[in-house]
């Protein structure tokens, strides 16, 4: 495997406060990458300045080698990373297909003179056959006319992922996709990942719940306090003394 | 030149003390209630009718006069509450219609009171503290500094001290968390209403000897107030009497110096310059946007 | 109907007989009347917002002028007595909305003359006027142009009376040399700074600064009066402002100190100006338009039906609101009514020409239709104009001075700065 | 098909309505047809979730551009009422650079400061702006006939049927647009704009589209308003129309395509017939205001919400067939 996404001296700073302390690692083709830490650890400030919410203050994010920090969000999905969100972001407004359809706009870009010409039916129906595509790899086909405020929370996050997915992407960032969902519902999310995986797709996950994806990564990074901790196999973290530590002290912070 | 320099500042300190209560009172509105009150600049005519309607109406004593017109329009701001934004507080663009729907309102009502011609209003005092030939203060607007002066800091230790204070502050920031902190958001909207509502009003009523009263004075108060508020950040108190006295200076300075229309100008450049480098405005943060 | 009007190709006389024939057939209460005995006038003013001060108090006075006119049997035409009605529409001083309401009086009210403020209004009201031929008048004599000819400017003469001010203030107050100006930016104030520059070259009084021009939302006028007497000024112009600025200009000027001469176009409730400042301030104010009251304008020179009488009507019905618009749209209906009676006729072309013929009875007096070369048209009417004084705190007449006269002297200082503003007739675009 | 069938039935509608009004009534409904337009590009903006307070300014931009291109270059008019709407256009994308810096209340305030510095240039420059005055002697559109019917365009009815003509067409671009993928994209941006962006949607690039085409619209209803009065000056481009505009908006509703026509229509013919009818005169602006509150009390989603109630039980007999792709 080569080096697909590497996080080079990753920094960031908010006023005297250090999130991020030159974090590096590197996440392989094709793999699921987690990259958990306690409460504080820096890990969704890591996860923003990957997919371009934020500006690093220090540091490179390579794609392919190429330097994608400090690139906007639309730009770096346009290199083909494409992020979710924590809480359930979607167009509430809208109808299933419809946010599917958002998700559909980098491989199908609208032209607005051929839309009012309507000379755009091939783009638009192939938008709609991929869109379409999309909910059905999430088994969300059956809900595709209903308004995403009626949804329930399983199927929300299933289609924030669908959302991602229609875009063609080849990394996926997942910012703790299995907060508040019960078992069942985050086995089906782990198979769901399974898929994505045997897509092609790369996925990078933010977790805090260590226990929850240990089944689930290929390999895994911990943080703590903006600092890189330690990195391997699930094994290898879940016996690692130095990240016991840290979620033990993190742990009593939180109680 | 000096004589001009001095004269020019006492202009400019009277020109801030009328602005900012008015501004005060729009950011407190907007800070606590979450809408632009756009009828804010009918509310300071309605001061000023007060004062034409007791003072120069009934002889009623000037300061009293005031004191009713501070009232009055407070109770009107609570009326706004009750009737218009209490209602619609879901829907803050539902406000701003509603709040232009009252201004016509008041507009019309005070063009079939007091027709549609400026009305007379005798003056309260005619002495002036000179200070050299060629430096004077009228006392009446004296008393406009003095009461902006007073009745700002009343307002600030009313916020910074008292436990009203607290909870208007703390439902402006975050409402939720006020509520779930056991603050009656009515009760402050009510509040802040009253006293944003009686700010204006006082302002008019104040000025009603020194300006031409007429139903349509409220609008070039009103734009000038909304410069001020972005200036100083929409809902920063503070900012917006920074505002108001940077403003003042300003287009008071342009005006003498240059002229009246170049200040206009120059007052909403220097909005947009603010704006494009800070876009919260001076003091502003960016959760209320 | 309509497309048939518009295949035979619309003449102006045809048209104005297909309007009057729809108005009668549709049926509308006033046509019917008219039938009988009454003349439609038209009233397109604003009467609410922000410009109502200009055109309210003038239909106020025409009520007053109706009924003392109606009382004393109406307008005798060819063919009998006809009494007089206004229809107002209000065009919230709106060049849209004005043209509108042109076309509802003109085609549904069938009236037989229209008054306009003028200004922004006017141009949105022209293609109508040509179209249809309507008599109008406006206030404002810039808005004249040879473009349309049915379009009159017989009350005020703004602002070219203002040159009377200033030669009778140069006459009788030799001392004054210097001065200053300040004016409201737009079209009433800036015709008016050119005509009071040319005024002052003319007497030779020296300006000592540029005019100081303010837009019309200003309310604190400290920063604009600070500047005006900064150079100690003479006089103090103030041009021609709405009265909102005039009262607290002047009471800025009293306040800060100033002792010298004032010179105003209007003086609108000036006893409420006297009030806030003094009486000793206020002496000698001099600006243009007098009260009814005042005896000399019981002279036989003067042409407005008993002013006194109507000043003293207007007051009684509408205490305090008398300014210079309450006489001045009932003095052109003093004019219409000659003309339409020497006319026989209140077709708009008779008394058109009716009115254009030889002198016409200004209300100061016989004058003559003139301005061609500021207007390119002649259809103001100017002659004489009154300089008014306050003295003791009431407003007298001092003279009255010919504009003529002035302008066969000085007209060319008066092109040089009506061309260094943009204000000629034929630079307005 | 019915639906074409009451598209037909519309269509003979307009096409007769003005016979059936009075001369001052054919006035209103030109100005109407004018402000119809305006108001459903100002909807478009706000499909983004941005409300600006210079929309009505940049309709004057429109209206100047068209005005100064005919009387100075002569340009031949209906080419510059396209051109207008362009100028528009392109001040707009100009505006975009410092306004969309900011968002919500303050983009408001910013694009009323925006605005009324154009409206004081307009008066500052009186070459070759016309100063406070404005222009006037705008060349009206040249009269022509078609055959059957004979253009003249004082006469309101020609101009309301030339006006009607653009206007629609206008209307059917905007409809197009917003029920095309770009129409989605505005709606995305709007409800959720960092979503949006993870999407690979530019949402700078997307607001600045949908400013740009509302403004467009917005000029092209401004030249047609210059050239039938054949006047313009600042003070027919201030806030008080403005207000109107966010009104119309408002109680007519703005979640639908129609909803802020609407109000445009309904709160028109209220304010300009039936209370000017009622003789109101000096209490016209209060029965206004009142009927505002009301109805903004009373149909928080704007009158849209009545038509929608009406259609609902006919729209659940039919399928539901709402597709945005298709």
């Amino acid at each position: 495997m080569t080096d697909f996404l590497e996080v080079k001296d990753l920094t960031m700073r908010f006023g005297g406060l250090t999130a991020v302390d030159s974090l590096s690692f590197k996440v392989a083709h094709g793999s699921i990458h987690g990259l958990i830490g306690p409460n504080g650890a820096g890990k969704t400030t890591t996860f923003n300045m990957i997919s371009g919410f934020y500006k690093p203050t220090e540091g490179q994010v390579l794609l392919r080698g190429e330097d994608i920090s400090g690139l906007q969000m639309h730009e770096v999905a346009r290199r083909g990373v494409v992020r979710t969100f924590q809480h359930s972001t979607l167009f509430a407004e809208l109808t299933v297909l419809e946010n599917a359809l958002v998700g559909t706009h980098m491989p199908f870009r609208p032209n607005i003179f051929a839309a009012i010409i309507g000379w755009d039916r091939e783009d638009r129906s192939g938008a709609e056959a991929r869109a379409k595509e999309a909910l059905e790899f999430f088994g969300l086909d059956h809900v595709m006319q209903e308004r995403v405020g009626d949804l329930s929370h399983g199927h929300q996050r299933a289609l924030g992922m669908a959302v991602a997915y229609a875009s063609h992407p080849d990394v996926i960032l997942l910012d703790e996709p299995f907060t508040g969902m019960n078992p069942e519902e985050t086995r089906q999310m782990m198979d769901l990942m399974e898929r994505l995986k045997a897509d092609g797709i790369t996925i990078l996950i933010v977790e805090h719940d260590m226990q929850a994806i240990m089944g689930l990564c290929d390999t895994i990074t911990c943080m703590s306090f903006g600092k890189f901790l330690a990195e391997g196999g699930p094994q290898e973290i879940r016996n690692h003394p130095a990240v016991i530590e840290a979620y033990l002290g993190g742990a009593r912070h939180v109680a | 030149m000096l004589d001009l320099l001095a004269q020019t500042g006492l202009n400019a300190v009277y020109a801030a003390s009328y602005i900012s209560l008015v501004a005060v009172g729009l950011v407190l509105i907007f800070g606590v209630m979450g809408v632009i009150n756009f009828a804010h600049g009918e509310l300071f005519m309605a001061g000023a009718y007060a004062i034409v309607a007791l003072y120069a109406g009934l002889n009623v004593p000037f300061f009293l006069a005031v004191a009713v017109g501070l009232l009055f329009v407070g109770c009107l701001g609570l009326l706004m509450e009750r009737a218009l934004f209490r209602p619609l507080k879901d829907n803050p663009l539902g406000g701003l219609v509603a709040s232009i729907g009252f201004l016509m309102i008041l507009q019309a009502l005070a063009v079939m009171g007091f027709g549609v011609r400026m009305v007379h209003i005798p003056p309260v005092t005619q002495e002036v503290i000179a200070f050299s030939d060629k430096v004077r203060l009228p006392v009446a607007r004296l008393y406009v500094i003095i009461a902006a002066i007073v009745l700002l800091s009343a307002l600030w230790y009313f916020l910074k001290r008292t436990r009203f204070g607290w909870a208007l502050r703390a439902s402006a920031q975050d409402p939720e968390a006020a509520a779930l902190q056991g603050i009656s958001i009515t009760q402050t909207a009510r509040i802040a209403m009253f006293i944003g509502a009686g700010l204006a009003g006082i302002a008019g009523a104040l000025t009603a000897p020194l300006v031409s009263v007429n139903p349509h004075m409220g609008h070039s108060v009103i734009v000038t107030a909304f410069i001020v508020i972005i200036v100083g950040g929409v809902g920063s108190l503070e900012g917006a009497i920074v505002a108001s006295v940077a403003y003042a200076l300003v287009h008071t300075f342009v005006t003498t110096f240059w002229d009246g229309v170049l200040a206009d100008i120059v007052g909403l450049s220097l909005m947009l310059v603010v704006l494009i480098v800070k876009p919260t405005g001076l003091f502003g943060s960016a959760d209320r946007a | 109907m309509i497309s048939k009007i518009v295949k035979s190709g619309l003449t102006r006389r045809t048209f104005l007989k297909s309007t009057a024939v729809t108005a009668m057939s549709a049926g509308l209460p006033g046509a019917s009347l008219a039938a009988g005995k009454t003349i439609k006038i038209g009233f397109l003013a604003p009467l609410t917002g922000a410009v109502a001060a200009w055109g309210k108090p003038g239909l106020d006075g025409c009520q007053i002028w109706a009924e003392r006119v109606n009382a004393a049997g109406g307008i005798k035409l060819g063919d009998g007595s006809y009494s007089v009605e206004f229809v107002s529409y209000d065009n919230e001083y709106d060049p849209a909305k004005a043209r509108t309401g042109a076309t509802k009086l003109i085609r549904e009210d069938g009236v037989s003359f229209i008054m306009m403020l003028g200004g922004d209004t006017w141009p949105g009201v022209q293609p109508v006027a040509d179209k249809t031929g309507m008599l109008f008048s406006t206030l404002l004599p810039s808005d004249l142009s040879p473009d349309t000819s049915t379009l009159i400017a017989p009350a005020e003469v703004h602002p070219i009376y203002n040159v009377t001010g200033v030669e009778w203030l140069a006459e009788n107050k030799p001392e004054l040399k210097t001065a200053v100006m300040c004016a409201q930016d737009d079209a009433l104030g800036l015709p008016s700074v050119a005509t009071y520059l040319a005024a002052f070259e003319a007497a030779g009084i020296e300006m000592l600064d540029e005019p100081l021009l303010f837009d019309p939302a200003t309310t604190d006028f400290a920063p604009v009066v600070t500047r005006l007497i900064s150079k100690n000024p003479d006089i103090v112009c103030l041009d021609t402002c709405y009265s909102d600025y005039v009262h607290p200009i002047a009471e800025q000027l009293f306040q800060q100190g100033f002792k010298g001469q004032i010179i105003s176009c209007t003086a609108d409730f000036y006893d409420q100006m006297i009030a806030k400042t003094s009486e000793e301030f206020m002496e000698g104010f001099v600006f243009q338009f007098p009260d009814f009251d005042d005896p000399a304008l019981n002279g036989d020179n003067i042409n407005f039906t008993d002013p006194n009488g109507f000043y003293a009507e207007f007051n009684t019905r509408h205490p305090g609101q008398w300014g210079a618009v309450s006489w001045e749209y009932a003095s052109i209906m003093d004019l219409w009514k000659a003309a339409a009676e020497k006319a026989g006729s209140a077709s708009p072309d008779a008394v058109a020409a009716a009115m254009k013929e030889g002198k016409g009875k200004h209300a100061f007096g016989d004058a003559d239709w003139w301005g061609t070369e500021l207007f390119g048209i002649d259809n103001a009417l100017v002659g004489d104009w009154p300089v008014v004084a306050i003295e003791k705190g009431k407003a007298r007449i001092k003279d009255f001075r010919s504009i003529p006269d002035w302008y066969a002297r000085h007209g060319d200082l008066l092109v040089k700065h009506m061309k260094a503003y943009d204000q000629m007739w034929d630079q307005r675009s | 098909m019915p639906k074409f069938l009451i598209w037909v039935a519309v269509l003979a509608a307009l096409i007769a309505l003005p016979h059936g009004l009075s001369f001052s009534q054919q006035e209103i409904l030109v100005f109407l047809t004018i402000n119809v337009l305006l108001v459903a590009s100002y909807r478009l903006l706000t499909l983004t979730g941005e409300w600006s307070l210079a929309h009505v300014v940049i309709m004057g931009v429109g209206a100047y551009s068209s005005a100064l291109l005919t009387k100075k270059l002569g340009v031949y008019v209906p080419v510059s009422m396209l051109l207008g709407g362009v100028v528009a256009a392109l001040i707009a994308v100009l505006l975009s650079f410092p306004l969309f810096r900011m968002k919500g209340f303050y983009f408001l305030i910013g694009s009323f400061a925006a605005g009324e510095i154009i409206r004081l240039l307009w008066k500052r420059f009186r070459d070759p702006f016309g100063g406070a005055k404005g222009i006037k002697g705008i060349d009206p559109m040249p009269d022509f006939s078609i055959g059957f019917y004979q253009f003249d365009f004082f006469e309101p009815t020609s101009y309301y049927y030339f006006a009607g003509v653009i206007v629609a067409f206008c209307l059917w671009i905007l409809w197009r647009i917003e029920k095309s993928p770009v129409g989605l994209t505005f709606h995305a941006v709007h409800w959720q704009d960092k979503l949006a962006q993870a999407s690979g949607v530019n949402v700078r690039a997307y607001r600045t589209l949908a400013f740009a085409i509302a403004s467009g619209f917005a000029g092209i209803s401004g030249a047609l308003l210059a050239h039938y009065v054949g006047t313009i000056n600042p003070n027919a481009f201030d806030i008080d129309l403005m207000v109107f505009v966010l009104t119309w908006a408002i109680v007519g509703g703005t979640a639908t395509f129609y909803g802020p026509i609407l109000g445009c229509v309904v709160l028109t013919v209220l304010n300009e017939i039936v209370l000017r009818e009622l003789g109101l005169e000096q209490m016209r602006p209060l029965v206004y205001g009142a009927i505002m509150i009301l109805s903004i009390l009373f149909l928080p989603n704007g009158l849209e919400s009545i038509v929608q109630k009406l259609t609902k039980r006919r729209a659940a007999k039919s399928a539901p067939e709402r597709s945005p792709a298709e």
